[in-house]
């Protein structure tokens, strides 16, 4: 278990450099000097110069990319010039709503997919099965945005149940948390059925039964923890997803994330707050698959570190 | 909440304004024209000149006079005490006219000529100019005074400490500015505990918010949208001919736009009424100058007529009677209904015979291509930040700066009288002639004046819609 | 005259515990059913081993599931009677069966690996069943399956009780199986290839093992498999199987020496037999897919005795001609007798 | 003995042993050929040009009359010009950036692919571990900063989105070419002296087909939503090309007054994304059980 | 120059000496890296025209053998020729050359064939591989002989793999071996997963190819009556390494190994019947690879195991003269130890 947990941390600092070389050297071929969005069409070139040197932006790229990973491994990673304060900072700050918002879009997509999708593994082929499956599929068919703005013209302006914007209430969290959902709670659903129904013709459930053990159980007990695995897997990664899928949500639901956060940073050209947040979104996608790894790990007893 | 710390107390204004608030240090370059920040920092600060309707009045400063050809007493008011306690001085205002000074923004061509500040005593300010600088009290309507141990203190970013009617309680950025009464204003204790300003990206949202009552105050309301909040219950509508309007400037230094009549061909083939009547309705009028007609230095010109026949001909004249092709760029975000007033427009310049390229780009790009002048046709909004033509007029169409190609020494000599010009009706003499001159020789096309749409709750008395998108809502109270 | 098992059986040994009639197992819809077995007739009797031969796909496991209640989905008997201790099957309910499954009849699969699983402990997976039908504390049935793995041969049985499947050997994995089977002491055992997946060492104790127990519990046996030589070193009782019917049936010696369908001949003459050097004799053509069965006998294409009728009738299954009736030794072949007689 | 038998096919099988094909795939693959036919002949029926516009005839309701007299069946946009020709011009635009994304992704994703999951080794962790920084990388904030890089052209949308996507087809092939190498037609073509390049063609290649246009179907759909997605950024096509991911994207302002701009397109996108979902499931069903291998 | 004269009847076709393969596998920390050997010190013969078989239980490394002998394993000590090509120093172009000569059938034919190729392509694959071999106007010609070889209607050729039967497609993969006519061809239980009476047609189908070609076998398999019926000399395996070995009457007829004993007894055949047998009966299961018994490695489980086997590791020795070698400190001692 060490082992496997360490070859992992070590494939994760790969990773995670691997992302940040990448960011530092896209964010600096766009196009757009920060200098003159910071000072507008009327800067004179001195001013230009003077910005430029004070955020380091002089200085030839190698050496910037340097004091950049020497600044990561501080922790630093620079200040916003928008924003003012450090970017890290920024970016941390805004983190926790953007986890609330995905563990909320995650609760709700196991809340609502995984009993449908033993439902639907009961009489596969029926009715309930073939709407999920197609529902699936319209889901993840509709653009995110359009379906948020929708959904707040349904429940905030003509239903008034829930709050249009983000006000910091649970209602508020709502409806960008099942927007968010939405196109997976199908998906699910379908992974769940398939793993149900592949699980069910299995030796094993059949010797269950024939030890007369009741249905329920073989289901829940002897499925149930076979499914587990695969399902776990799925989570992890969804909650990367959501983390990620998050940016348009946020930006819909003015919800003060780090997407926005980032959206807002990259038309801006705010070097420093497109590192955070892709530092932050990750490290927590790397962090989230480390996890499963572990818990995979854990629920199936089958696996060695050789063999993970 | 997330983020930003406290929020503001109950009874709070809700105020949502169409863009966010990054920042609000009054010496960070990057937001020092910035209108939403703006907002917050004329209810957290205090300047010594305010405006009120085209007229300027006291702020801090209780009275102002120009002594000489470059220098002008001020005077402050007594009893005035910042958020922390500390008594406003001179001392205060000469720190901030250093820093504001020392800080390279959009804001350091007003304060070029302003040498320096002193404090005579702890009442009185002289500032001194290199030049005559008449538009130096318009001007001090952008000076915000902080105390002089805070002016370079990066708290001042998040937790600014000012002397304004409103102190800040919390602050994520581009999400929310939350606000809190300031009890020992001098200018009286405000009606409102308080003022929350969310920013609403969507303009559904925002829209829903304030039919909903989520909100109390929603401004601009995009032109198309007006219908959605006009008739609702609960909702008044207002708006104002703002000082932002659209720009189409020919780039005067690239063919075939260096020969003027094409430029005028140009302009004589956009149908105005109609685009502004039909896309705009009551959301934009119409410009008959480079400026909107509530600027300072206005003068209304002959419009053109739509003569597309006649177009025609001036093209033939000048050598392009087959027509042309030629490249217009524009950001997104410049303003409302941007793409489909660009559309319109290329699509009645399609009618004469020119093929113009729609080139909606980045901001960042836009910028980087407009200042190298690597364009075509620039559609763009611009803001008359101060009101006055100094700031557009006077700044824009020199030779020296040179942001359009076009160089016209007359030009450039009226100019640089106006500027030194005081304010009175010879300054306002030489921005007419100056308009006239840009108008005519077609430097630009000026389709339009964005009118400014506010939505809010008809529970709000006291507020007054403002030209420059920046109401006093200090003044607002709520039944 | 006799014409069943049963009145050959019943006639000289203890009634038989499970007994199949007539039975047709089909996939499908009622009525358009692909019938996969066909007319099954059966008898476990107490103490002894019967053995269900056969080629791959001919219906034994189907037959052997029937029996437990267990036809995978799709699959229904659609005609004949399933009785387990004088009980007819048919229309039991889930809680019935499950009743039954464990006391009465149980089974074990062919492959170890996968009937058991993956997901807990070998241990947790034996003490189940007294869980579940003697409502056992977890205590209890631990320590009642420890004594019981212990019993089929699985050393350090207390600390085994804490391994997963994988971590067994497939003999190891085999003996927890039939723990399993065995915890309450069924009447009836079915065993479905118990051994094809080990190795011939292992497979010797496991048959050891099972017919051990077997023997000691005088239990019912129904052990199928497709090894000629596995079914001759345990079973009393053989019926061979074709395309979903006995085609064959009767003591081991009977059906051995005297094979009296040419299905069986063909089966034991395709052995490689240290007693018959040279070249073997297989069995023409391949067996049909079920649902497409030729009219008449299904043997008949790949039969050398078949004649004009084979291919119209189906034959029935009739007692062998010359041997006494008392023997119970029945085939359904037209020319049971030809057969006999080519063979000596 | 048992060891062989032919697995059974997931999908229904007839007698024969032809299965069925279901009918929510034949809907599918009916409402397919009809947005390929619309992309096809639709700019003909009803001509489009993206950048003219008709004032007086702006934000009409679907079936409303136009100033020309003609009815604007699907309503009219925020310039005045006819939804159903946005639509039918814009299908256009939106298949070909789904096809040719999922082409340029899939074949750099099968390249990729191949020759980690056939060569294995250090080629291969290298390989795995450039796909793990892409997957680790928001993607829409590398579609977002690519766009930038490139700036707004279809090619340009097409190279960001199957940067994006080529990963995926990279992992589907990485594993199918894996588990195709251990298979022992494998080892008996090396023991008949193959080299490796007749093992990957021949045999590794064949098996990474099926599940390599079964990823492809699933993200056709996805590209379609991407791009829409992009636009509403304002990084997606650009303006003089229509769309449907622009239309929905531009619209959305409108869909508490006009609410057909956006609606139109988005349920168009909708219906055609599930109908390649359903045709990419029938297809999965139906392919051959044993070519999973 | 050299194998193709290595075919005369009775010499030595493949020799293996001193064959030592197996895997890498992690360590249980999952770090580094350990060495199995599956294969621990193999020494065998195949002479031209003769069949040895191997046998042995699961594990024992018989596959390990076959894969190192055609060179899908590269051993990790000893030497294999065939012919008189070392293939351990060969390059690959002798490799290549050699593969002609050398074929493999495989267990399963489903899945050791390409499911998705058409039978002639299957058959004829070799000789696009081997190019010179056969002008590509004769491949189908030569399909149809090859078929009608392996008793399959040339209307077969068309069809595709998954169309075949079991023993069909085993004769397919017989028959694509035979395209590049191999003077030795290797059957890792090549008849092991086929019904009874399938496999008796392709086990006739493999005599009958010996006669008729001379094609020498290497066949694996852990059926004692199949190895009885088709050896000429056998070769016990366990856990890695030779424990008996010789004709196949010597060894059935008069086993020198516990082992091999235990191996006979344990064989199930129609002729026993129940409570008859008096098996030797061995306990226990295969000991792992990874960490085999010290001396003699089947002492764990060696009903007359005694101390000296647990430290001296018993040589495979010639007992009764002619070439009936054993591998057993009691080999010499006759039946009479056991019983
Ligand atoms: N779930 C199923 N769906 C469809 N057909 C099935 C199913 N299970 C079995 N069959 C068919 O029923 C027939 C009998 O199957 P069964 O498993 O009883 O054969 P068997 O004699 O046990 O064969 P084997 O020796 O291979 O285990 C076979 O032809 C098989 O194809
Ligand atoms: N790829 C592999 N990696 C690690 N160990 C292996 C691998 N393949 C086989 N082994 C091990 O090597 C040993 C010998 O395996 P081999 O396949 O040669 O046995 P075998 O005699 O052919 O057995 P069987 O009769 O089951 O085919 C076994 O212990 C097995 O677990
Ligand atoms: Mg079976
Ligand atoms: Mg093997």
């Amino acid at each position: 278990m060490g082992a496997f947990v360490a070859k992992r941390l070590g494939q994760a600092v790969v990773v995670a450099w691997g992302a940040l070389t990448l960011v530092f050297i896209i964010v600096r071929v766009v196009p757009g000097d920060p200098a003159k969005l910071i000072l507008g069409p009327d800067a004179s070139a001195d001013q230009l110069k003077h910005v430029r040197a004070d955020f380091g932006l002089d200085h030839p790229l190698w050496r910037q990319y340097l004091e950049h990973l020497g600044g990561v491994l501080h922790g630093d990673l620079g200040d916003s010039w928008r924003l003012g304060g450090s970017a890290l900072g920024d970016t941390l700050e805004r983190f926790p709503a953007t986890l609330t918002l995905s563990v909320v879009a995650l609760v709700l997509t196991i809340l609502l997919g995984f009993p449908l999708g033993m439902l639907c593994a009961r009489r596969p082929g029926k009715v309930l099965d073939l709407l999920v499956s197609t529902g699936s599929l319209v889901g993840q068919a509709v653009p995110s945005f359009w379906l948020g703005i929708v959904l707040i013209l349904l429940f905030a302006r003509e239903l008034g149940w829930l709050p249009a914007t983000a006000d910091g209430s649970f209602a508020g969290v709502l409806l960008p948390a099942f927007t968010l959902a939405l196109p997976f709670i199908g998906w699910l659903a379908r992974l769940v059925r398939g793993g149900a129904l592949e699980e069910g013709a299995k030796d094993y459930v059949r010797t269950a039964r024939a030890k007369g053990v009741p249905e329920g159980l073989v289901q829940y007990v002897h499925v149930g923890r076979n499914i587990a695995v695969p399902v776990v897997t799925v989570l992890g990664l969804l909650m990367g997803n959501f983390i990620a899928n998050a940016v348009i949500i946020e930006v819909v639901f003015s919800w003060p994330g780090i997407g926005s956060l980032m959206v807002d940073a990259i038309t801006n050209r705010d070097y420093a707050v497109v590192e955070a947040a892709v530092l932050t979104m990750t490290v927590s996608y790397i962090a989230l698959n480390l996890l499963v790894d572990v818990v995979y790990f854990a629920l199936d007893p089958r696996l060695t570190p050789e063999n993970a | 909440g997330f983020g930003g710390g406290g929020g503001a107390p109950q009874g709070a204004l809700r105020a949502a304004f169409g863009q966010p608030v990054t920042d609000l240090d009054p010496y960070n370059a990057a937001t020092a024209v910035d209108e939403a920040s703006l907002i917050v920092k004329r209810l957290v600060f205090d300047t010594l000149v305010r405006r009120q309707g085209d007229r300027l009045v006291p702020g801090l400063a209780t009275g102002w006079e120009r002594t000489n050809d470059t220098t002008w007493v001020f005077t402050l008011r007594r009893g005035a005490r910042f958020h922390d306690g500390t008594p406003v001085t001179a001392a205060d205002v000469a720190a901030c006219l250093k820093r504001t000074r020392a800080v390279a923004s959009a804001q350091t061509p007003l304060w070029a000529s302003v040498t320096k500040a002193e404090a005579r005593d702890d009442h009185t300010v002289v500032f001194t100019t290199d030049g005559p600088l008449g538009s130096l009290p318009v001007n001090l309507t952008l000076l915000f005074v902080v105390p002089a141990a805070r002016v370079a203190d990066p708290e001042q970013k998040r937790r600014p400490i000012g002397s304004g009617p409103f102190r800040v309680t919390g602050f994520t950025p581009s999400t929310s500015v939350e606000l809190a009464r300031f009890d020992d204003y001098w200018g009286g204790r405000a009606d409102l505990p308080g003022i929350s300003m969310p920013y609403i990206a969507e303009t559904s949202s925002a829209i829903t918010a304030l039919r909903s009552g989520d909100i109390d105050l929603l401004w601009p309301i995009p032109p198309d949208q007006l219908p959605e909040v006009t008739g609702v219950k609960g909702v008044g509508v207002e708006s104002i001919p703002s000082w932002t309007y659209y720009l189409n400037w020919f780039n005067c230094s690239r063919r075939p736009f260096t020969d003027p009549n094409v430029r005028r061909a140009m302009c004589q083939a956009v149908d105005l009424p109609q685009i502004v009547d039909r896309l705009f309705g009551r959301g934009g009028q119409q410009m008959r100058a480079p400026i909107p007609s509530t600027v300072a230095g206005y003068a209304a010109q002959e419009p053109w007529t739509y003569d597309p026949a006649a177009a025609k001909r001036l093209l033939a004249a000048a050598g392009l009677g087959r027509g042309f092709t030629t490249s217009m760029m524009w950001f997104d975000a410049t303003g409302p209904l941007a793409r489909e007033l660009a559309e319109a427009m290329i699509s009645s310049w399609a009618d004469i015979g020119v093929t113009v390229r729609p080139q909606s780009i980045e901001k960042a790009q836009w910028l980087e291509r407009l200042n190298s002048l690597d364009w075509d046709m620039n559609l763009q909004t611009n803001t008359v930040t101060t009101g006055d033509a100094a700031f557009t007029v006077g700044r824009l169409y020199t030779s020296k700066a040179h942001r359009m190609g076009y160089r016209n020494p007359a030009l450039d000599k009226i100019l640089a009288s106006a500027a030194a010009a005081p304010y009175g009706s010879d300054r306002d003499a030489l921005y007419g002639e100056a308009c006239k001159i840009i108008w005519s020789d077609a430097v630009g096309l000026f389709p339009l004046t964005l009118v400014t749409g506010y939505g809010r709750s008809r529970r709000l008395t006291g507020f007054t819609p403002a030209p420059n998108n920046q109401p006093d809502l200090a003044a607002v109270r709520r039944r | 005259m006799p014409s069943t098992i049963e009145e050959v059986a019943g006639a000289t040994e203890a009634t038989p515990v499970a007994r199949l009639r007539g039975v047709h197992i089909g996939f499908g819809a009622r009525g358009s059913e692909r019938p996969v077995v066909r007319g099954v007739e059966l008898d476990l009797v107490p103490g002894r081993v019967t053995a269900l031969v056969g080629e791959s796909g001919s219906g034994k496991s189907l037959t052997t599931l029937a029996l437990m209640g267990l036809l995978p989905s799709g699959a229904r008997v659609s005609a004949g009677s399933i009785e387990i201790d004088g009980q007819d099957t048919a229309g039991f309910t889930d809680a019935q069966w499950r009743r039954l499954r464990g006391p009465k009849i149980a089974m074990v699969f062919q492959d170890p690996m996968a009937a058991l699983n993956p997901s807990f402990t070998v241990g947790w997976q034996v003490a189940e069943t007294f869980r579940r039908h003697q409502g056992a504390s977890h205590r209890t049935a631990r320590t009642r399956a420890i004594e019981l793995m212990r019993t089929v041969g699985i050393p350090d049985a207390e600390r085994k009780y804490h391994a997963y499947p994988h971590e067994f050997s497939g003999g190891m994995r085999q003996r927890a199986m039939i723990a399993m089977a065995l915890a309450l002491e069924p009447e009836v055992l079915l065993a479905d290839e118990p051994t094809t997946a080990l190795d011939v060492t292992v497979q010797a104790q496991i048959l050891r093992l099972l017919t051990a127990r077997q023997a000691e519990a005088r239990m019912a046996m129904l052990l199928v498999s497709h090894d000629l030589g596995v079914v001759a070193r345990v079973a009393q009782h053989v019926a061979v199987m074709y395309a979903g019917r006995i085609v064959e049936a009767g003591t081991l010696d009977e059906v051995y020496t005297s094979p009296a369908h040419p299905y069986t001949r063909g089966l034991l003459d395709a052995m490689p037999d240290p007693g018959r050097p040279g070249r073997l004799v297989p069995i023409d053509g391949q067996p049909p897919a079920p649902g497409r069965l030729p009219a008449g006998c299904a043997f008949a294409p790949r039969c050398r005795f078949a004649t004009e009728v084979c291919r119209t009738d189906d034959p029935e299954a009739l007692p062998v001609p010359g041997h006494g009736v008392s023997t119970g030794h029945i085939a359904a072949c037209h020319h049971s007798a030809r057969v006999l007689e080519a063979r000596s | 003995m048992t060891a062989i038998t032919v697995p059974e096919g997931v999908a229904a099988r007839t007698e024969t042993g032809r299965r069925r094909v279901p009918v929510r795939v034949w809907v599918g693959v009916g409402v397919l050929a009809l947005f390929v036919l619309a992309a096809l002949l639709g700019p003909l029926l009803r001509p489009y040009d993206p950048v003219a516009t008709h004032l007086p005839d702006r934000l009409l309701a679907p079936g409303s009359r136009t100033g020309s007299g003609s009815i604007a069946w699907l309503g009219t946009d925020q310039v005045g010009r006819d939804l159903l020709a946005d639509l039918l011009a814009g299908a256009r635009i939106t298949l070909l950036v789904a096809g040719a994304t999922v082409v340029v992704g899939g074949v750099v994703g099968l390249v990729v692919g191949l020759v980690s999951g056939y060569f294995g080794g250090p080629l291969d962790t290298v390989l795995s571990r450039v796909g793990d920084i892409q997957l680790a990388f928001p993607s829409i904030l590398l579609a977002i900063l690519l766009a930038g890089v490139l700036g707004p052209s279809i090619t340009n949308i097409v190279i960001t989105l199957a940067i994006t996507r080529w990963v995926i087809f990279a992992r589907v092939v990485r594993a199918s070419a894996m588990s195709t190498r251990r298979l022992e037609f494998v080892d008996s073509a090396r023991v008949l002296g193959c080299g490796h390049l007749r093992i990957l063609f021949r045999h590794v290649l064949p098996s990474c087909w099926q599940p390599l246009l079964v990823a492809a179907t699933v993200q056709v759909g996805l590209v379609m939503v991407a791009e829409a997605s992009l636009s509403f950024l304002g990084l997606g096509v650009p303006v003089d090309t229509a769309s449907w991911g622009a239309t929905v994207s531009i619209g959305r302002d409108y869909l508490g007054s006009a609410w057909w701009i956006s609606t139109v397109p988005a349920a168009a996108l909708a219906l055609v994304v599930t109908a390649v979902g359903v045709v990419g499931d029938g297809f999965r069903d139906l392919s051959d059980p044993r070519s999973q291998i | 120059m050299n194998t193709a004269q290595a075919g005369a009847p009775g010499t030595a076709l493949l020799r293996i000496q001193g064959l030592r393969a197996g895997y890498a596998t992690r360590g249980r920390s999952g770090f580094g890296r350990r060495r199995v050997d599956a294969v621990a010190g193999v020494d065998l013969t195949v002479h031209a025209g003769q069949t040895l078989c191997v046998v042995g239980e699961s594990g024992c490394g018989k596959s390990t053998l076959a894969r190192s002998v055609v060179g899908l394993l590269d051993p990790f000590a000893g030497s294999i020729s065939f012919g008189d090509v070392d293939l351990s120093s060969a390059g690959r172009r002798e490799r290549h050359r050699v593969a002609r000569d050398l074929q493999m059938v495989f267990q399963d034919p489903y899945t050791s064939l390409n499911p998705r190729m058409r039978v002639a392509d299957v058959i004829a694959e070799g000789w696009h591989v081997h190019r010179g071999v056969l002008p590509a106007r004769e491949h189908a010609a030569e399909v149809d002989r090859l078929l009608s070889l392996v008793e399959l209607d040339s209307s077969y050729a068309g069809r595709r793999l998954h169309e075949l039967s079991g023993g069909q497609c085993q004769r397919v993969s017989i028959a694509r071996a035979l395209a590049l006519r191999p003077k030795l061809i290797v059957c890792d239980e090549a008849v092991s997963a086929l019904d009874v009476s399938v496999r008796a047609q392709v086990l006739n189908l493999l005599m009958d190819l010996r006669k008729e070609l001379g094609v020498a076998y290497l066949f694996i398999s852990h059926d004692l009556d199949v190895v009885r019926h088709i050896a000429d000399e056998v070769a016990v395996m366990y856990l890695g390494t030779i424990v008996e070995h010789g004709t196949a009457e010597q060894v059935f007829g008069n086993p020198r190994h516990p082992y091999t004993r235990a191996l006979l007894s344990a064989a199930p055949s129609i002729h026993d019947r129940p409570g008859s047998t008096t098996e030797s009966a061995l306990t226990g299961e295969v000991p792992s690879p990874a960490a085999p018994p010290s001396g003699c490695r089947f002492r764990t489980r060696c009903p007359i195991a005694a101390d000296a086997c647990a430290t001296e590791v018993p040589e495979l020795r010639i007992h009764d003269g002619g070439d009936h070698a054993a591998a057993c400190h009691f080999a010499g001692e006759g039946h009479s130890t056991v019983t």
